[in-house]
């Protein structure tokens, strides 16, 4: 192979590159002048992250291990607009002084998860997929336990590390299984072999499951709560959009790729895997009174929806999903850099805390209240859309009941998601939170939300993109 | 059957290894014997790839290459948790597992 | 410009207009000039829907425009109207342009009160006009959730409690529309060819049958929900109750109509198989409603109970009259919509006002505001008189054409089941006039109430628009009723010729 | 045909009146508002006497009076042939209709100028009395069936308004709910025999219902519904309503109370028009009742007659003038219905038509006289009750003599009006029924007795020490006693027989000597009675109260009736229909959907322990979770 | 002789991962793990995969016990015993253990394993080093170097945590 097939990977060798870059300048960069690493890397990504969208090559490298195509690319896009827009929002969290000495440290350690992740979106066999995965995840607990005097942080860190790897422990086993079954890593040759046999079926659990850890499915979501609850507040939107964007989109490639033989199998599976984690995320959440776990709660219940495109169709499921995950960044990342930005002026992270907030910051609680209506699917913002077509896909296989099931559940989840808007608008409070100023880089990521959340539900051009590039992958 | 021993017996070794550490994970009361238990899992899913690899696909060294990454993401989980695990116990005086459980419902 | 285009934009941009407003009389300005042009569009959609036909224009819907908007989908932005449609759209226009009068001293949040209420009525138009279920829906549901906030943050007495009640009943409602829409869709193909949305394309194929019978209930009783069927009325009372007077009368006027609305041109005259095999079923659930819904409203003490648990006796003749299924009871069943829109809106407004003035709304700690406040109260007693089906007014006009309607079934049940609703209309009198009696007439009760000031100009606009449009439908009712039954005649075609079972 | 076209502003000018005094009289002074209605009720009388004189003394042909419509417009169109007309049907009796109501409106108005003068709401009084006029003519005049329907709840609402007038009296609002609610009912009735009738015959028209020989009731033969046709149904429900409205028992008990209203309307709307509505709506559909419905006329003489009985006995016992008045009402009322109810179709057959739309008009006079005459007494002296009158014959002369015209008329003693339309009623039923008779003879001695016992004790009897010397009324007043006193006199020989008749024929008839003098000298009897009881003070009245115990607190009671039906409507529909429902709806249907909610709730905070902070049991979760999967999964593979 | 091994060494490997999880002392627990991990790398000898071997006993045995014994002696006195555990989860333990070996056992023994049909590659160190360099199939040039980030951000999560701040005054 030539070097001018590496553009094939330009994605990762970018961030790599950019991660290099901020080790670089970490050690270039003098005690004081710190906090203009966060400059720095603002710069580069937004130049990473637009670079990324300029149309290039697709192939395969390396025997098959890397794969990359249309769909593949925008996924990582996307992740790059995820992290980007984190980034920005975590500006003014990094410039505390408590952090002042771990600037580089969270940007290093986000690309590298980041880049693992691209790997294993790109990944054509089950050995990039879970050395991706484990890139993925193990720096994250370290960025969990980030506020590392805070005993809250320290316990998510280490609860996320302890269950990743009990997880990764058990998708292993079941990949071994696969292995012994097919005789192969590579996901090419295995999605010839597989037959719906007991060891494969077996396999296939043991390795749903670890996937459902990191999608964090019931009954596999228990550390989400704990973790998004402990993790200062930027590391756990990232891990709830980004990680968990990242997790849907090789799930869904996975099952559509590799296990397409094997559909009758899996389907009744992911049918109550998504009623349980719709029905018991939105049973937590309903009576949660910190924000965090809130949406920690929400992302679990969000989780089990698109759970219903991977019962879609082929490309109408693989389609929703994509747009699904996309409208989800927008708008979860607009509802975690409210909190952010309120946490970061006033220390308050409760919802009983939010109260009369739009008498003092009436943009931030418009803001809240749109991506809150986003996330429970209410016209015409964009989560409407994702939700509407995620439902289309399902009822396409014809899981009416199922849809009935999730738009109930929907129902549910807009009682709580009302909540936290009646705290915002309607009760009262003594000691409101005081009226502030977000920063710059805070007011930037909020417009580009909320941009987001109204123009791709109405844009229809981009459902349409990737509609026609999931059949291009698919077939 | 290689060396008269059936494939099924090295199988039934790592099976009751693993859960033998899906068992200490669960029912041991410190973060690090935990830990330990995680590694046990990780070894018994080693010995799943290499000895499918031998038994089963010897024209590749794919299970055998994959037990040595796994070997290698072991001792970089097995790094970081442990870090995690003296923040823990700098944060709390103990590394009881039933005590991290700050936050909970 | 497409008209009907023109009436999602203009209070599009009356609410942009609002937000840069600086205070309450700003927003309150803006507002009324904005629905006062969407009032007047509205006059020269009626008469150029007229005039176009009278030119002989027989297309089922005119203005009819249509945009791709997810091909792969085959989702479009599709407008049209029929006579319905123009006739729900009249009332809407009538309603909210009374309801932002209705609303004129309300000072607290006032610019996020009349985006919300505008924001409200868009969606309402939305719905009204679109012609694919996927535009209908998303209008239907944008209208459901300003709704929350205008009784959460304006309304009075258990607010927030009635006002998720009320959220979350009528979004568990759009649930169930969301399984029957997909289910048109995925059926609306059933000899291959594209999948579609569109309503009049679906009304020219017959959806297979098993589908139609798994798929008519969803669509039917989620709709239903918001046109309150009983049992799922129960959001109505409390959410009323707390509701401020504009939503109040936007909600019971217009909005409760997008349940009637929704159950005929999507349930209905989609699945009209299914409709005619369980008509029974949803029949005698009406039928209960209309009786059930004027009993209790006998006990009631509360003005806006009484008047929400009348909407729940005069919604569910719309729906009984919907399901006769004749050309007539149809004709009576919008005729309905519109007479109980008007006439309720009017109530809503008035109890508003009252209660702005006394303080209360419980009946027995008021009596003989005649003297005090006369205006309001030959207004609500003209109110009173729609309702309870006065020739004259709105309200016997819709009546008697729904039964008349039903009655020429040619079975006992239908006929039977006509003569008990009918029977409501005793029971109506009993309860208006207890409500005029204890409320109006008699002795002064409260001292206090002595000096109660009459209407001011800007309610006096408010009411007498909204009597004005019941009068005109009561005395002159024919080229209204003309005008649906002509846009009726291929909905009741269609459900005439399917094969019954 | 054309030449009636004018007749339209019979009704518009009411309307008219009552838009302008309703809309506007409130920036005039009061008075205007009166005159301008009494000006406009004037025209509107000379137009109906124009009319009725050259319907009935114009030309016509030999077939008989014709019915002519000269003008008429689609109001709501249900179905290709059910279609609501507005228009102006003129044949006999909506002529004779016409002229009563609007003379007796006319008197009213003239009469109200005095009798309400200085009343607040002296404008809304004038145009609730036009609004009241317009809806009684345009039932009248009612071309089909349907709009008379629609008139017909107008008029019961103007009925409403009027008896409420005093809205500031508990009693009379109570009065006027009543009224409304009562007579609602009865509606509701009408409206089941209208859709019914409609869809039997598939039309509204009068004009396809009545006409002879007609088929449109071929259909109906095999039409049944619990065992009884379908048209017996529909006549008796349409009679039902009428029966509310014309106040025949059992729904009688509206009309007594109605009497709250101010007296002028006691006399227009609860004396001569709005209470002979339903006697002309059994009229009007006679032909349909008669032919297809026998059963039903059956009914509807049974009804009247017992009512005529039942008032008058219940009349006797009364005190409150207006009382009595509105129960002779009834009583009369009463003969009206027997007398259609026994009568045949077509000729001398016919008679008891004729007789019932004579007694109607003779009625409407004298009836309303007496009231005219009863609110001058009031008007002077303040009081309604018989214990505060007396002697008053002194003070009011005009009131007297016109009082008395009226009671000798009521009393049937010739040769004043009522003594010819009641012999006529007494021959038809003769002819027909001799238990009916037999009652009518009773009744009509009752009457004369109730009437002079009224006459005697309020013009005679001892002398009461008034607070201030009662004087006569002014002449606004005491004009149309006279008018209404000249037409009690001389009305009862108008050839009725050769104007208005079942088939529209005229024919011959003689007063019945056997039948005439047998009634002359009841009545007579019925007058001495009185003269003994009642022109002197004497206690022979008390005590024969007291002699006849339960059965004389009963009647005085008015046989309770109004108890049992606040019992109904107060305990029975209000306390355990309306209530139970109300709490079904809050603590059943409602508790249910909240209870899902709160369900819900509660199951959250049932698991929130699943969630118990501790890593392990997650793991456990997870494991468990796994193999439960992984269970399933291959158990479904096998 | 390799049946004799082979069941010995299984035997170390389920005794010892037995009282690794059960024994009460943390440091003999580490140590079973360590004997336990040096049988497994007995295993792999047995299969001819010396490589195997030598990264078990290098990388396993000889890196992570070592890392474990060290947090050990950080975090705890030697003379520290466990208590017992928690009844609820061992029985939670053991119940998802006997159910999940009952299950996989029977699930693996139920399965005919089909051995591939091609030629079998030689293990020696050449064809290793190959393979790991190579770029094609069956090339593991882009784990390797994949992994090397993976460890490259462990190690900076590693200290970013455990590094002692200087304002702060901890323990350690």
């Amino acid at each position: 192979m030539d070097l001018g097939q590496f553009i094939l990977m330009r994605h990762e060798l970018l961030l790599t590159i950019a991660a290099l870059a901020i080790l670089v300048a970490e050690i270039f960069t003098s005690e004081k002048n710190k906090s203009k690493i966060i400059n720095f890397t603002l710069v580069l990504f937004a130049l990473v992250t637009f670079i990324g969208f300029i149309p290039g090559e697709t192939g395969n490298l390396f025997g098959g291990s890397f794969q990359s195509s249309q769909l593949t690319i925008l996924m990582k896009n996307v992740l790059n607009l995820a992290v980007l827009i984190v980034f920005l929002q975590a500006e003014g969290w990094l410039r505390k002084p408590e952090n002042a000495d771990k600037i580089s440290e969270y940007f290093i350690l986000t690309l590298s998860t980041l880049i693992g992740m691209n790997f294993m979106i790109s990944a054509g066999d089950f050995l990039i997929f879970y050395i991706g995965l484990e890139t993925a995840t193990i720096p994250i607990a370290g960025l969990a336990a980030f506020d590392k005097y805070k005993s809250q942080s320290a316990e998510a860190g280490i609860k996320l590390i302890l269950s990743s790897a009990l997880s990764s422990g058990i998708l292993l086993f079941g990949l071994s299984m696969i292995y012994g079954a097919t005789g192969s890593i590579y996901f090419a040759d295995i999605a010839t072999k597989v037959q719906p046999n007991a060891l494969i079926a077996l396999g296939f659990v043991f390795f749903v499951s670890g996937m459902g850890f990191k999608i964090s499915l019931v009954p596999f979501h228990f550390w989400t709560a704990d973790v998004y609850e402990g993790a200062p507040i930027n590391v756990t939107s990232y891990l709830s959009v980004v990680s968990k964007g990242a997790a849907a989109f090789i799930f869904t490639i996975v099952l559509f790729t590799v296990f397409k033989n094997i559909v009758e199998l899996w389907r009744p599976m992911i049918y109550a895997l998504a009623i349980c984690t719709m029905t018991i995320g939105n049973l937590f959440a309903m009576r949660q009174n910190n924000i965090k776990r809130f949406l920690a709660f929400s992302s679990i219940a969000q989780a089990g929806f698109i759970l219903l495109g991977i019962l879609g169709a082929g490309e109408l499921g693989m389609t929703a999903i994509v747009y699904f995950v996309l409208v989800y960044v927008f708008t979860n990342l607009g509802a975690f850099g409210v909190v952010a930005a309120i946490h970061n002026a006033s220390g308050v992270e409760t919802i009983s805390g939010y109260k009369g907030l739009y008498q003092t910051n009436p943009k931030l609680g418009l803001l809240m209240t749109i991506s809150l209506f986003s996330l429970a699917g209410i016209p015409p913002i964009a989560g409407f859309f994702g939700k509407f077509f995620l439902f289309t896909a399902a009822a396409g296989s014809g899981y009416y009941i199922l849809v009935l099931i999730a738009v109930l559940n929907a129902t549910i989840s807009l009682y709580y998601y009302l909540l936290v808007i009646k705290a915002i608008f309607i009760e009262k409070n003594e000691q409101p939170i005081p009226e502030f100023r977000s920063s710059n880089a805070m007011r930037i990521a909020l417009v580009m939300c909320i941009a987001g959340v109204f123009i791709i539900g109405f844009a229809s051009g981009i459902f349409e993109y990737i509609r026609s590039i999931s059949k291009i992958f698919l077939n | 059957m290689i060396q008269g021993i059936p494939l099924e017996h090295f199988l039934i070794v790592s099976t009751i290894m693993f859960f033998i550490g899906v068992c200490g994970f669960i029912i041991r009361r410190n973060l690090i014997t935990m830990l330990m238990a995680i590694e046990l899992i990780l070894n018994s899913v080693n010995i799943n790839f290499v000895v499918f690899n031998r038994y089963l696909y010897p024209d590749q060294l794919q299970g055998q290459f994959f037990s040595l990454f796994v070997v290698g993401i072991a001792a970089a989980e097995a790094s970081v948790a442990i870090a995690l695990i003296i923040n823990i116990y700098r944060n709390m005086k103990n590394i009881e597992v039933e005590n991290v459980n700050e936050m909970k419902y | 410009m497409n008209i009907l285009t023109l009436l999602v934009l203009i209070p599009v941009l009356t609410m942009i207009g609002v937000l840069f407003t600086k205070d309450y009389k700003g927003a309150r300005l803006v507002s009324a000039i904005g629905m006062g042009v969407e009032l007047i569009a509205t006059v020269y959609l009626v008469l150029a829907y007229l005039a176009a036909r009278k030119t002989g224009m027989m297309h089922e819907m005119l203005f009819t425009s249509d945009f791709i908007w997810y091909p792969s989908l085959n989702i479009h932005f599709a407008f049209g109207v029929d006579g319905i449609a123009v006739a729900m759209i009249g009332l809407t226009s009538i309603v909210i342009f009374a309801g932002i009068f209705a609303s004129w001293e309300l000072q607290f949040l006032t610019k996020e009160f009349f985006v919300s209420l505008i924001l409200l009525v868009t969606a309402v138009y939305g719905f009204f006009i679109s012609l694919d279920l996927f535009t209908m829906f998303l209008f239907y549901e944008l209208a459901l959730i300003p709704m929350y906030l205008l009784i959460g943050l304006w309304g009075t007495g258990p607010k927030e409690k009635s006002a998720m009640k009320l959220t979350l009943m009528l979004m568990a409602g759009s649930a169930l529309i969301m399984v029957g829409i997909l289910g048109l869709y995925y059926n609306s193909a059933p000899g291959g060819g594209p999948l579609t949305f569109n309503i009049i394309e679906i009304s020219k194929i017959n959806i297979p049958v098993a589908a139609q019978r798994f798929f008519f209930p969803f669509a039917f009783i989620g709709f239903g929900i918001l046109g309150a069927l009983f049992p799922f009325h129960t959001w109505s009372p409390d959410g009323h109750a707390s509701a401020p007077t504009a939503v109040s009368m936007l909600h019971a006027g217009v909005l409760m109509k997008l349940g009637g609305y929704g159950c005929f041109r999507v349930a209905m005259f989609l699945m009209p198989q299914a409709a005619k095999e369980m008509a029974w079923i949803f029949i005698i659930l009406t039928t209960i409603s209309v009786v059930y819904g004027a009993f209790s409203a006998i006990w009631q003490n509360d003005l806006k109970f009484i008047n929400a648990y009348s909407s729940v006796s005069h919604c569910g003749l719309v729906i009984f009259a919907l399901l006769m299924m004749n050309q007539t009871a149809m004709d009576g069943a919008i005729l309905q919509m519109i007479s109980h829109g008007l006439m309720t809106a009017l109530f809503f407004a008035l109890i508003g006002m009252i209660y702005g003035r006394t303080h209360t709304r419980d009946i027995r700690e008021m009596g003989g505001l005649m003297k005090v406040i006369p205006f309001l109260a030959v207004v609500y007693m003209i109110a009173g008189f729609a309702s309870l089906g006065l020739p004259g007014l709105s309200g016997f006009v819709a009546e008697m054409t729904v039964f008349v309607g039903s009655f020429q079934h040619q079975d006992i049940f239908h006929r039977v089941v006509t003569v008990i609703v009918a029977s409501s209309i005793v029971i109506t009198a009993v309860y208006i006039l207890k409500v005029v009696g204890m409320l109006l007439l008699g002795p002064l009760k409260d001292q206090h109430h002595a000096h109660l000031e009459d209407a001011k100009w800007y309610e006096k606009l408010s009411t007498v628009t909204l009597v004005l449009a019941v009068a005109a439908i009561g005395i002159a009712p024919l080229w209204l009723s003309d005008t649906i039954v002509a846009s009726l005649k291929p909905i009741v075609t269609r459900l005439a010729t399917v094969i019954p079972f | 045909m054309t030449g009636y076209t004018y007749t339209i502003f019979i009704i518009l000018i009411p309307l008219v009146m009552f838009l302008v005094t309703g809309l506007l009289g409130m920036k005039w002074k009061p008075i205007v508002s009166g005159i301008l209605g009494t000006i406009g009720m004037g025209i509107a009388w000379t137009l109906s006497l124009i009319t009725a004189g050259s319907y009935f003394f114009g030309t016509h042909g030999a077939e008989g009076f014709q019915a002519i419509i000269p003008f008429e417009i689609k109001w709501l169109q249900f179905t290709e042939t059910l279609i609501i007309k507005m228009g102006i049907l003129l044949d006999p009796i909506s002529v004779m209709m016409l002229v009563v109501v609007t003379t007796i409106s006319f008197m009213v108005h003239i009469y109200s100028l005095g009798y309400m003068k200085g009343e607040g709401g002296f404008a809304r009084f004038y145009s609730f009395l036009s609004l009241f006029t317009f809806a009684m003519l345009g039932l009248v005049i009612a071309t089909n069936i349907f709009q008379m329907y629609i008139f017909w709840e107008l008029v019961g609402v103007s009925s409403f308004l009027l008896i409420g007038f005093y809205y500031q009296k508990p009693s009379a609002v109570a009065a006027a709910k009543k009224a409304f609610i009562v007579t609602r009912f009865a509606d509701l009735g009408f409206l089941i025999g209208i859709l019914i009738l409609s869809f039997v015959t598939g039309t509204f028209d009068f004009a396809k219902l009545t006409e002879p020989g007609t088929t449109i009731f071929a259909s109906a033969a095999s039409m049944s519904f619990m065992g009884i046709s379908a048209m017996t149904w529909a006549m008796t429900l349409m009679f039902i309503g009428g029966a509310g409205k014309s106040a025949m028992f059992p729904l009688h008990i509206w009309l007594p109370d109605a009497m709250e209203g101010p007296t002028p309307v006691s006399a227009l709307i609860h004396a001569a028009t709005m209470v002979v509505a339903g006697v002309f709506l059994v009229a009007r559909m006679f032909p349909v009742i008669h032919f297809q419905a026998p059963a039903t006329q059956e009914i509807i003489a049974y009804v009247g007659g017992f009512t005529s009985l039942f008032a008058a006995v219940i009349a006797i016992t009364q005190y409150d003038i207006k009382r009595i008045l509105a129960f002779s009402t009834l009583s009369q009322l009463g003969y009206m219905m027997l007398s259609l109810g026994v009568s045949g179709y077509g000729g001398e057959e016919g008679l008891g038509y004729m007789a019932s739309m004579f007694h109607l008009f003779t009625h409407a006079m004298f009836k309303a006289l007496l009231f005219l005459g009863a609110g001058s007494i009031i008007h002077a002296v303040h009081s309604n009750l018989m214990q505060d009158m007396g002697g008053l014959r002194k003070y009011l002369p005009i009131t007297h003599i016109t009082f008395l015209i009226a009671c000798l008329a009521i009393s049937g003693i010739p040769p004043f009006a009522g003594f010819f339309s009641k012999d006529e009623i007494l021959v038809a039923a003769l002819e027909h029924n001799k238990l009916l008779f037999a009652v009518e003879y009773i009744v009509a001695g009752l009457t004369a007795f109730y009437m002079f016992r009224l006459y005697f004790g309020v013009f005679w009897g001892k002398d009461q020490h008034y607070h201030h010397t009662p004087h006569e009324s002014p002449m606004t007043m005491a004009i149309p006693l006279m008018f209404l006193a000249f037409m009690s006199i001389f009305s009862g020989f108008l050839p009725f027989h050769n104007l208005i008749t079942s088939d529209k024929m005229g024919f011959e008839t003689h007063t019945d000597l056997m039948v005439a003098i047998p009634s002359v000298l009841i009545g007579v009897l019925g007058i001495a009675m009185a003269w003994i009881l009642y022109k002197k003070e004497s206690v022979v009245p008390a005590k024969m109260a007291k002699s006849w115990g339960i059965l004389y607190t009963a009647t005085y009671n008015k046989f309770y009736f109004d108890e049992i039906y606040l019992f109904v409507t107060r305990k029975i529909i209000f306390n355990y229909i309306s209530r139970p429902i109300a709490w079904f709806d809050r603590h059943i249907i409602d508790a249910f959907m909240v209870g899902i909610g709160l369900v819900t709730e509660k199951v959250s905070y049932q698991i929130k322990g699943m969630q118990s902070g501790q890593l392990q049991h997650y793991a456990f979760a997870f494991v468990a979770g796994t193999l439960a999967i992984a269970l399933s999964m291959i158990y479904l593979l096998m | 002789m390799n049946v004799l091994m082979f069941y010995l060494f299984s035997g170390i490997i389920l005794i010892f991962s037995l009282l690794s999880i059960t024994t009460r002392r943390i440091l003999r627990a580490a140590v079973y793990l360590l004997f336990v991990l040096v049988a497994t790398s007995g295993l792999y000898f047995m299969l001819k995969y010396q490589f195997m071997a030598a990264v078990q006993l290098t990388l396993y045995a000889g890196g992570i016990v070592v890392l474990i014994i060290f947090s050990i002696l950080l975090t705890h006195h030697i003379t520290h015993r466990f208590k017992h555990p928690n009844l609820t989860k061992l029985l939670m333990g053991i119940g998802a253990t006997t159910v999940g070996i009952g299950l996989v056992i029977t699930t693996i023994l139920s399965h005919s394993f089909k051995a591939g049909t091609a030629p079998e590659l030689p293990v020696d160190m050449t064809v290793i080093g190959n393979q790991l360099l190579s770029t094609g199939k069956n090339g593991y040039i882009l784990p390797f170097e994949l992994i090397s980030i993976l460890l490259l951000a462990a190690m900076i999560a590693a200290i970013v945590i455990a590094k002692k701040e200087n304002n702060k005054n901890s323990e350690i």
